[in-house]
């Protein structure tokens, strides 16, 4: 789907790169990355208030959300059950239906429980949710996300908060053509800009990251990295690039030489 | 007095008590804010009129920083 | 030498990304690409004039050379002697002292003989010129080569438009541990916006390229990507990247579930 | 789970190379490559008999089924019905209970359908099946594999006849780490005699291959290669691999140089 | 050059695999794994007896020198000078003409100093030596050392006991193809078994390797895994392997299914 | 005489035929294949005793090469 | 009449005729060429003043599309 | 005496000493090593017939273990 904005559930993105609101060392160091980043969606956990020490400040103060849409996710979910408790959380606390939809399977990887997931995604979707699910390089269960509705599939490139990058881009590119009626997000594993421009040279849509951002030495520089590097990779994309080849093309003409 | 579960915490609160009454109690604001009563979620314009009762399990929550 | 511009022989350029002037279908498509790219640096190629068939247009006339420095380029050239002729008639015609020193030692790869490569250099900054060697990515040759006055390196990431990527990441490590003093360019191989992120990421300070742009479907849109893509590297660079790790570290507080 | 042989349910094999019979130019090619490999286990298929066409030979002739054991698949079907009635008719004809469980869920990659392989699954342990399932390299339905009582987990390192080799080995050493209690046996992707060794030096417990033999240009000569490569990879991974590190250690004594 | 024994210089050597002596955490350690590793010729460096802590033992008490060749080398010579001395004594020491050439160009990575090597080999040709130069995977260099005489082109993988494998795969081939008249034997680099297997499948003649087995956790066992490895990739060399594709390839027919 | 379909082709046998008559019919050996009667399984010893009826959708299969 | 080669080619012309009045010739404008007299760079300026000899080997050479 | 330097270190010998004299000193077997005499390797049946002087640097080598 070249050309125009990333379009979710037929509401139309300026910026392919959404970013998370996790691990930042502060308010204030947040709000830089995000104004660097140029997203338009960001992600946010749910989770209990905290009775006892409640500070005064709330994420919701740091986040100008007239200019940035709220996506609730259900992180930390181990069933299709909890996530989908979560997410009804998160739809009333947000007002929108949009939902990242994380059921995981897995503490030490963070992958995800896809057959729970698929179950999840039936039951939100028929709740009139907007389901952005996390999942797996896997093009099977993509399409039964599809087919169960999901706006998005949200395929994770390696574990979150690794770094290592899309780690298998033959399935990377094998979803690519087995999806095409769906944006594709590169959701998790990216550890630097080249990261997240070759995810979006594989002609994926847009991508998700947090740590890689919030953990950097500079977030708001990261920030602003990955936004240059998430629309270098999708001009990249929609321009053609060169094919691969094991011999040299000369750059200067053959003829004429002295 | 009746005892319920808030976030996983026992309280003991009036018989009467609302849920705007228990969250005025415990200073939040609704706005911000999702509440589960016994696993359903209570929308915000039925805080006032929701009576609790003995036994209740009340979960407040509210957006952090995520990925 | 993180910050600041590009400074080669003491100038700065405010763009890290150099570009060519071969292999464009047209004139106006080059001229596109150069904007786009926002390269303040191009390499030309020096040859005989055609006395039988010659056009009206000049590559110059497509150029503009307020904004943009001249590189004149030694391709071709197969020893030290014709070389050190031809970067000498590239500052004749050129005016300036600016030389991508040449010497190839293989048709089929166009990889570089760095032992007469040495020599040319050793020659030409003698005569006063600012010498730019394309070179390997071996580290010996390189301090070689900044021992003989060179004003940078300019390793090979893959035969020359073989868009192949920079395919020995751990030599471009040593070479850039090894050469401190000098910027690094990358010269030959990108193939896509990545390659050229990932040269940046590695603390290269500059890439040259032309194939990747003029030989992509749309030349000028492959140029935006190259220069944001450059930028993004950089930047991604100098902010610092996080750890790899092999497990998952999650984004979302693991406390506070409900 | 290093040292000794192969054991799978029970039964202990000598050797960690499991083949196909499919694709061969000949049975005679065919039975050259089964000796070449030092096979104990081959995979065979399950399919109607041509009732018109009968030629007078039979894969059976070709197969020395004293020393080779027999492994029917399931290859073709796509749903958990089809493959439990195909592997009930593999059992009837080879008279055991193993049966390497696929449920194809695409047609160009042959991906499984790891919802409906978990269903099969379960219901062939429960008719006293021992189950090798064909599967993703994801390790949340491996556990679940696993839980349902299969006796190996099967993960594909690529495409089936693709030849690309082992694309995902983050997921796979997680995968290992994951599954410490039954053999994990690399099936599918193997394309030349490295991915065979790679597979066996990441810890997995054997390998198995169709295409890669079967479709080279000398089979017999690519099995022995294969046999030698697993061993090579099973000795490495038991012998413990020097660490990896950016710079050099010399092999000779820097004392004592003249 | 498929098929038969390696060559070097007119002799055949049964093996294509070529060990080490250095770093053994003792000579009997040593002897057990140069017995497991079938390698019919060794390395040994020159350096001076220690005058005053003579240990009763000596290397070559160790060494089966009726069965394997000592291949003296040059190693920790930085110098083209002083590696031509130190081949001279290697070949008084071992009344032979072979000699591994290293002339060091850096201390971190023991990259070779091309421009050095190409002197010693010239200079030690004409003194009749049978000159093995450790060099870059630089096809030029390389064909400068042929054209001086040498006996086979040994480029490096990866810096000497790194374990990092074979780190261009895109330079060593194309060196195969320019050099088609010497052996190519890839020294250092190599950290496990599959490194030495893709050395050979690229159409390498032999491998050499010291720290690989004897910095292994089992050196004898890493030794047998080298052997293994290396018949392996030979093997699969020339048995042809099947081409890469991106989609599957079905290994069971798909005519017949029920 | 009775309608049978085997492996997805029409055949007409005389009533009383059973599975071991089929397969003489067919000239197939038992001994390396396995049937499939309606879907279900019939065990090589039973293929004697197994009378066919009209409309019986028999599969016979055997082993192929395969990955 | 003298002969020289240009760019390869051999060229007549009458005795006397200077770098400049080859150019003129050949319709080229200095300003952006360079120009080799028997492998030695020929400085703009001096063109005038360069008298062609017999047998000389002239370079005439331009900047073109190169990477 | 003489003074000779023998693998660095200094050495003080008898007038007349020989290559062979000084390895049988030091209880080294010549089939095992090389000897270099003033940077020139000298060839083992010569080492009875080498006459040290006064000045010489001797270098005596083995093979040790190396990659």
């Amino acid at each position: 789907m070249p050309g125009g904005p990333l379009t979710i559930a037929g509401r139309a993105y300026g910026s392919r790169l959404i970013v998370g609101t996790g691990k930042y060392p502060s308010f204030e160091v947040m709000r830089a990355a995000h104004e660097a980043s140029g997203a338009e969606m960001v992600t946010v956990a749910v989770r209990r208030v905290d009775l006892t020490r409640r500070s005064g400040e709330s994420l919701l103060d740091h986040i100008d959300t007239r200019r940035i849409t709220l996506l609730p996710n259900t992180a930390g979910c181990h069933s299709a059950e909890e996530a989908i408790r979560t997410a009804r959380l998160g739809r009333e606390a947000g007002l929108s239906a949009l939902v990242k939809l994380e059921v995981i399977g897995d503490e030490t990887t963070l992958f995800p429980d896809t057959e729970a997931l698929l179950h999840a995604t039936r039951a939100l979707v028929k709740e009139g949710f907007t389901v952005l699910p996390y999942t797996s390089d896997d093009l099977v269960v993509a399409r039964k996300l599809r087919d169960a509705g999901a706006a998005a599939i949200m395929p994770l490139g390696a574990p979150i908060g690794s770094g290592l990058g899309i780690r298998n881009l033959v399935n990377l590119r094998l979803l690519r053509e087995a999806i095409t009626d769906l944006p594709i997000i590169v959701d998790a594993g990216v550890g630097t800009a080249s990261d997240a421009a070759v995810a979006m040279e594989m002609g994926c849509d847009a991508v998700l990251m947090n740590t890689a951002i919030a953990g950097a030495g500079d977030p708001a520089a990261m920030a602003a990295a990955m936004r240059k590097a998430v629309e270098a990779g999708r001009l990249a994309f929609e321009a053609g690039r060169i094919p691969r080849r094991l011999h040299a093309s000369a750059s200067s003409p053959p003829e004429g030489l002295i | 007095m009746i005892d319920v579960t808030v976030n996983g915490e026992a309280c003991r609160l009036e018989e009467g008590a609302t849920l705007s009454s228990l969250l005025a109690l415990l200073r939040l604001e609704a706005a911000r804010l999702a509440v589960e009563r016994n696993r359903r979620v209570v929308p915000r314009n039925d805080y006032a009129g929701t009576l609790l009762e003995d036994g209740d399990r009340i979960e407040v929550v509210a957006f952090v920083g995520g990925g």
